[in-house]
């Protein structure tokens, strides 16, 4: 099984439509080649989970800027002010969930929990639609998975099977997505023989990940 | 009553230093509460949690040495000190959500004396999103809100916050350049006037209602 | 019928193996499921899950080329392929829980026409727990029972189990060393027969209502 | 703050009756010289949180045998006879509980979530005395966290502040107990000086932990 694939060819597995999970927060360990690359081919109603909309000119936040996404699940879009624009507008659809949130909810999709209860947003707007429990005395709020259609991610170094490594604060999101997903590609920006990773050090596990483009 | 915008942040972000304790674990949010690191008094040794994925946030490095890989919650050039340890965003959150982190310091649109905290939006104008606020102030410890007293001569700290909330209940401590406030069973309690500041002044810039403790102090700022 | 225990033993391993597809991800239980990893067929490239954290298990290592640091979820002795990966026991649950496992192979005291299968406990007698048994089973996209049809001439695959539940309804394919079954929204289907074998024998040996498939094959065993 | 302890120091923390989370797997990865100590101290009634009681003469099956426990929530025993012997005789309490569910209590615990939806033991005994949500047509049972007072983890290798790294089939519990308990004791197969383990490969973070022995 060879997972390597050209830029072009990862392409063909993102269609207009789709619920695409991106790795990185605020930019950093997203995989800017992907992002590129989909803007280029003009993919349309993208429904975006992803920690933030970034900047104007980095990462998610040009699918912001070139009308790539029509709803945004996400903890904070205040760095590209083209998203607060677009939500004002009426032209972008904005779900905000707490940042700690919006990784439990991925993780349950990814670990096939039907849900989370947590404390956060407890007495606030996110209560809103959401089912309420009472541990112990304490309330909390039941939050659902989140499930994407494809995942975009980032390695710092990934070996030909797609074992995966982040370097430092670029870890974030990453494997998360990749758990949630039918479909994951990894852009590796260090691509590495089999074996080349220790697998004590391997924070993604190949059999995430489908394809992978350097 | 002091003047100066340099000034009142710097009374700010001092006084708030004073708050953190030896082998506190300690998150500062964006902007103000970011410069408190500045201050923090010899021999107390704060390890500073990155929401973005690790504990053991370091100092700005100088232009040249930054590290593409490395920046803070703000995406900011940033650096690890010596016995940092880098995580996922699940494991981020754990820290926080799970009661691991000992002080959150954050900025606040309003602040009430339920301690309740507004910090995340002003319906049709500004909508930036909660990020990690709701749940760094319902996980941390200790929340400590650190801000300019009002805002264009407006209160922020109320009766009752009438901004969408970030948290319900769970402001511990409040900071400005006028003086220290706690939340208390019995309502919001001020415990130390800035220098240069009187107590009718306090009152008169806060809409909430102020306890004044018995033994007031004096702001060491 | 087969009589001879080793090659009951030797047909069912090999019978598994045949199901296994290239790229699958496949966790083998302990005990006869473990000794599938010997017969899978030329060509068809799996990759083993242990439940104590890893993918990608390998052989049993020589005699003293043991790593105290590599066991397999019995505790023997074990070693991994080249692009495996360690991780923590929460990460071992999302892959299984989390529908990442093609296939997983387990005995079973009894499993019946329903699909459920009871693997973990005889009440009060043997309660040695589900370990990962129950996530494993239900977390599976295929759940394989590799089992002696029998215990003590008694059946075990039964109308209706009467042990305590590993889980309901989640079991797929049933291979002993009489046939293949398959569970399916008709009932059990017996799609294959072990060589030297007859349906009326299997018939005899199962209490669950069979099904004899109208394209019955003989194992290729 | 200086973490580094004696055994003896660090036993002083243990006491009886307490709610005592090991890390391991039937004995690998748990830390044989806390264990050894708990027994030597003669520390009585201790409720255990492992994933299995593993050998009579090795992990915390040695506490079975020695009667320092009276009560495990673990997932299994069968690989120590002595456990299943002390159950039927009334002498030891058994909650067992699937590794999967095992593993996300104790997360939740360490995570301040109040519970989690598990599709495991739907349909079994697990079922008994747990409510049950339905989520988009599938049952799950809500498990609730499991929190010790003590957690006792086992380390490759250790820096002087805390930090973690456990190697190949070591890690397993290691870490989830250490977020779920007041107090967390590592014992250091390796103690290193601080930033002798690189900060992305910490596995777990330093804040975790209070005592360290070697």
């Amino acid at each position: 099984m060879n997972k390597i694939k050209t830029l072009d060819q990862a392409l063909d597995y993102i269609k207009d439509g789709m619920t695409i999970a991106v790795g990185g927060f605020l930019g950093v360990g997203t995989p800017e080649k992907l992002i590129d690359a989909v803007v280029a081919k003009g993919v349309k109603n993208i429904t975006l989970i992803c920690n933030d909309t970034a900047f104007p000119d980095k990462g998610v936040g040009k699918w912001v800027v070139n009308k790539n996404v029509s709803k945004v699940i996400i903890s904070h879009i205040g760095t590209n002010p083209e998203s607060g624009r677009q939500m004002n507008a009426g032209e972008l659809e904005v779900e905000l969930v707490p940042q700690g949130t919006l990784a439990e909810r991925v993780r349950a999709a990814g670990a096939g929990l039907g849900g989370v209860l947590t404390p956060t947003g407890i007495g606030t707007i996110v209560e809103q639609g959401k089912q309420k429990l009472t541990i112990e005395g304490k309330d909390y709020l039941l939050e659902l998975p989140l499930k994407a259609d494809v995942a975009l991610i980032k390695g710092s170094i990934v070996d030909k099977k797609g074992n995966a490594y982040y370097n430092k604060s670029t870890r974030n999101f990453n494997t998360l997505m990749a758990t949630a997903a039918d479909l994951v590609i990894i852009e590796a920006e260090k691509l590495v023989e089999v074996g080349e990773i220790d697998p004590t050090d391997v924070m993604t596990p190949s059999i995430f990940v489908d394809v992978i483009v350097e | 009553m002091i003047q100066d915008k340099d000034r009142k942040r710097e009374v700010i972000v001092k006084r708030v230093a004073k708050e953190l304790k030896d082998g506190d674990l300690v998150n500062l949010g964006i902007g103000l509460p970011t410069q408190v690191v500045n201050f923090i008094p010899e021999g107390v040794d704060v390890l500073l949690h990155s929401e973005n994925g690790f504990v053991g946030l370091g100092p700005t490095p100088k232009p040249g040495d930054e590290d593409k890989d490395i920046v803070n919650a703000g995406a900011q050039p940033a650096s690890h000190v010596a016995g940092a340890a880098y995580f996922d965003s699940a494991m981020s959150f754990t820290i926080i959500r799970g009661g691991h982190l000992d002080v959150t310091v954050l900025g606040a649109l309003q602040v009430d004396q339920k301690g309740n905290l507004a910090n995340w939006m002003i319906p049709g104008k500004m909508v930036p999103g909660m990020g990690g606020a709701m749940d760094l102030v319902v996980g941390a410890k200790r929340v400590i809100v650190a801000m300019e007293h009002t805002a264009k001569g407006e209160a922020k700290i109320l009766k009752q916050c009438n901004l969408p909330l970030t948290a319900a209940g769970e402001v511990d401590t409040i900071v400005t350049e006028m003086g220290v406030m706690k939340v208390t069973p019995q309502g919001l309690v001020l415990t130390e006037i800035a220098p240069e500041t009187t107590v009718d002044e306090v009152i008169s810039m806060t809409e909430a209602d102020l306890i004044i403790a018995e033994d007031l102090k004096v702001m060491d700022v």
